[in-house]
């Protein structure tokens, strides 16, 4: 199933959700924040959240800032 | 106690501190203690983008309270998107407002910023706008709800200074919100001169994490800081046209 | 350890100062704790005008170093029998040198100056010059032997602040003995301007002893003497005439 | 004997010295300076320094400066 | 030859004149020919009101082109109301745009101000509108289609002068509508300095009208604008840390 | 009318002009011209470096008086000297004293330069000092017998303005002899500013002969000190902290 | 019929029009310019807009401003 | 005979005035000024100032100046 994360394609199984994909991408998980389709995916949503082919994913994390 | 209070919550220390720029996390902690600072700003990004290793372990270690902002946002919709993600990883409902008008300045944009904070303010956020230094914008923001107002001195990085202590001056007067000079401060009379005009805090960045010795410039920002509001509510002598002598005449002897 | 060194002696705190003008004895004292200050100048005048109590006392307590001041002296003459009646009187060779041109201004007048300061070198005293801000004149000083120069920011009492920034960095250049910022302070980030600048310390008088409360202006001045000198050893960020960024672009997310 | 001190006329004792003035004039003889006729009198020469007809002395003390 | 081109048309002088403060007509007739200005700004007020006379009759002898302010207004919809009005009465839709967010500062409201804008060039008018002195609401401005920019120095009659020129030359690089200074020019150097900045007209009243001597004033200013230019395009020399001599060393005597 | 005196000599042009570093005599004589100088400065130097060609003949076609300098001296001697062969030379008994304290920032010396000035009076010259900004020197050239000071706003070809307006309008209070803004001149607003403060005249060269173009920026300085000039004499605004209105309020209609 | 013109209440004639209402407040009729409810009255439609009850009207004439 | 003119030495026959020296030094005369051994020598004294062994003199002619 072909979806986009940050701003790449992606393949990824069929039937995964945002957790998955979550734990694919960074082993820290505290203080991640992900958004699909331009809304914000809670925390507590993302294993009941199932991705969709041509699904928009951001996963973000902590960084230094102004 | 002279203490900084935004939304409620009081603090000992007036300066805030953003950790942009920062050589390594060693330098962060070293000038977060030398700062003495309580808030720290923070941003997120793509995990592949992440580059800062345990900065949270560090932060938790300072026991500040995070301030995450939403730079690089150009509409009112990215940067409430951006804060409402940032609530989720940083599990705070407060928020650095940015969203900037142009990428050579890194200016704001006063209708799309006035637009988010709106709506911020609505989705219960505590709101703390970075703003350019307009009186007629900074007192919008605080009229639509926020918590603070931020305006800057000079553009974000440059190092210029408060370039208009005149439209700071005037923003203190026509808002009851504390006002938070933030971006443009270069070094440590930039800090004390914003005290001095009347904001209740300094936020800086780039002045200490890109000084030659960012652990020595926290240190002097943290002195700065603080004897500018010292002097603010100490009460300048008036400046005067000729001298005053400091010294009696009377009793001079004929030598 | 970061010393102020004058005539080989050590101080830990770069401010000087001045006791003219407090309201009190009681004032001054707690003027003098707040500040932190090592040095503290005093004059001499006519035994039936003395109106200030047991000053000495006071200043015994504070253990601080007495610098006498010739302020008053229009001539190089009166100056320099000033400065020998101070050294009986204090028992001490180290001197504030004024020679003032004009009642109104209070200016200097750089030819009688340099006229005493050469006698007072020749005759032993240890000769601080309060100076205007050119660099020949204060180069001159020092080649006549005095162990610092005391540039002024602006009319003594005028709370001006620095007029000329540029002539105390061109002084801060062209001498080797420390330099003294002497007269027209007003606040905090004026005394934090002059370190900046590469002052070696700040003497100030009126900022503190006329400020509405001379107690938390002499702290606000020992915390602004502090901030500009770390600054000044921390190494400021060069100015930009545009922005930059904070917070890295790198990992912007598409929102 | 006519002197002048501090600026203003005084009638003092034939064979008055300097140390005799300087008691007379304040009780706080520390911090203390004379100058007479425009020279410095040291502390060490108050006493042996008799004061003369038409002397101009200044007796001067510590006050808070600049 | 150099001249100011405003949506199309063509002018000789850079100096724009308001007529508010004017003491009589007799006045406004001779500041106006001393400044050699060909842009006259003028408002509207309920008859009753009309104090000035026959000032219609002066302003056609003087042949100027007048521009109608909406000074004053506080929303969009009172300015585009008032600018329509305008039309009516001057037969002209040319309109210097002032909608105002305070009437403390007279500062121009960013939000209603754009919105004002924006109603106004859909309905064929040629735009002027005063906005402050922020980069980002000067280039919205000129998005929206405005025909010049025209950002105030300092508040409105204040007689600050450029309180950040800064601001003004970021705004000049970031627009190509011409740039008019308006507001807060005091005297003539502040004038020069709007040129010197690539402004490319300035637009003040109180400066000229106010003024121990107005007609003196105007042809000040007019030489002012006139100086400011030319040394703009004449290009300056930098600005050097040291000196530089302007007498060659070579050949200088043994004496 | 309003002239320049100097020495009982009348001269309708309030701006000096130096012809150092112009890159040929074409644009000396441009420059003249369109500056309106009627007094511009000269040098004397060994024949073998003389390479300006026949520059004294393109000074007589445009009618100027010829002010010689002093230009390299460090000594009282050597101006004096220096000052009697300009004599000679040029047939004048006007000298404009330069002694200079240092090579680096061409400042000049002041004990130097008061010494030569009281002989060069004394011998029935008529004396231009070029000085610093410190009103006392100022003060004792004059009392001296100089026929003007002339101080500079900052470092010769530096072109960093006035640095320090308080100690100009401070030597205009203090002097009755004209006061000529001497060196530091880097554009028209700067020489504005000085007839602003209250100067006489204005002297400059490398503002004009270094500039991209000599001839544009000649005229440039004739009108800014013609606009300074002419503010000076129309007395400004004062300055106000807020805004005051220049459209009256009364009879805004309600819309 | 009352009507109120530039802040203040008037009682004009039945009929009347704008054309009337200016002629009756301004000598000069050059240069004004007349808002009526809101909304402007074209010099052109004066005397074809009749006043009714109750309108909120704005003669403005130029005066000398910044 | 050996003088120094303009810093550098120069050889001039014996009995030479000023005013040979700056004849040979410079076509055109006017505007000229000559220092001998620190003293100006006016021009009417050029031609009956003879140079000696040893002169230190300076020939000087006008440059643009600031």
């Amino acid at each position: 199933m072909k979806i986009n994360v940050n701003g790449s394609g992606a393949d990824v199984a069929e039937g995964w959700s945002v957790g998955d994909l979550v734990r694919a991408r960074t082993g820290e998980q505290r203080r991640v924040a992900v958004a699909r389709n331009g809304e914000v995916v809670p925390r507590g949503e993302w294993e009941g959240t199932p991705l969709a082919e041509g699904d928009l994913v951001e996963v973000l994390t902590p960084v230094a800032g102004g | 106690m002279d203490q900084l209070i935004i939304a409620g919550e009081k603090f000992e220390s007036r300066l805030l501190l953003g950790t942009g720029g920062v050589p390594s996390l060693e330098v962060l902690e070293k000038a977060i203690a030398g700062s003495g600072t309580q808030i720290v700003t923070v941003a997120l990004r793509r995990v592949e983008a992440s580059t800062s290793g345990p900065l949270i372990e560090v932060l938790e270690r300072c026991n500040v309270r995070l301030l995450p902002n939403t730079a690089g946002c150009m509409t009112a919709r990215e940067a409430v998107l951006t804060a409402k993600l940032a609530r989720e990883a940083f599990e705070t409902s407060w928020v650095k407002l940015e969203v900037i008008g142009d990428e050579q300045t890194l200016l704001p944009d006063p209708v799309e910023l006035l637009d988010a904070a709106e709506q911020l303010v609505a989705d219960g956020f505590t709101v703390l706008p970075y703003t350019n230094d307009d009186p007629i914008t900074a007192r919008r923001l605080a009229d639509v709800g926020c918590a603070a107002v931020m305006p800057l001195g000079s553009p974000i990085g440059s190092g210029l200074g408060i370039r208009n202590p005149h439209n700071i001056a005037l923003i203190r007067e026509s808002v009851t919100v504390p006002v938070v000079l933030d971006a443009g401060i270069g070094t440590a009379s930039d800090a004390a001169l914003a005290m001095e005009l009347g904001c209740d805090a300094v936020l800086l960045a780039t002045a200490v994490t890109r000084a030659r010795d960012p652990e020595l410039m926290s240190a002097a920002m943290r002195d700065a800081v603080s004897a500018g509001r010292l002097a603010y509510r100490a009460g300048r002598i008036p400046r005067r046209w000729h001298a005053r002598a400091s010294t009696q005449l009377a009793g001079l002897p004929e030598l």
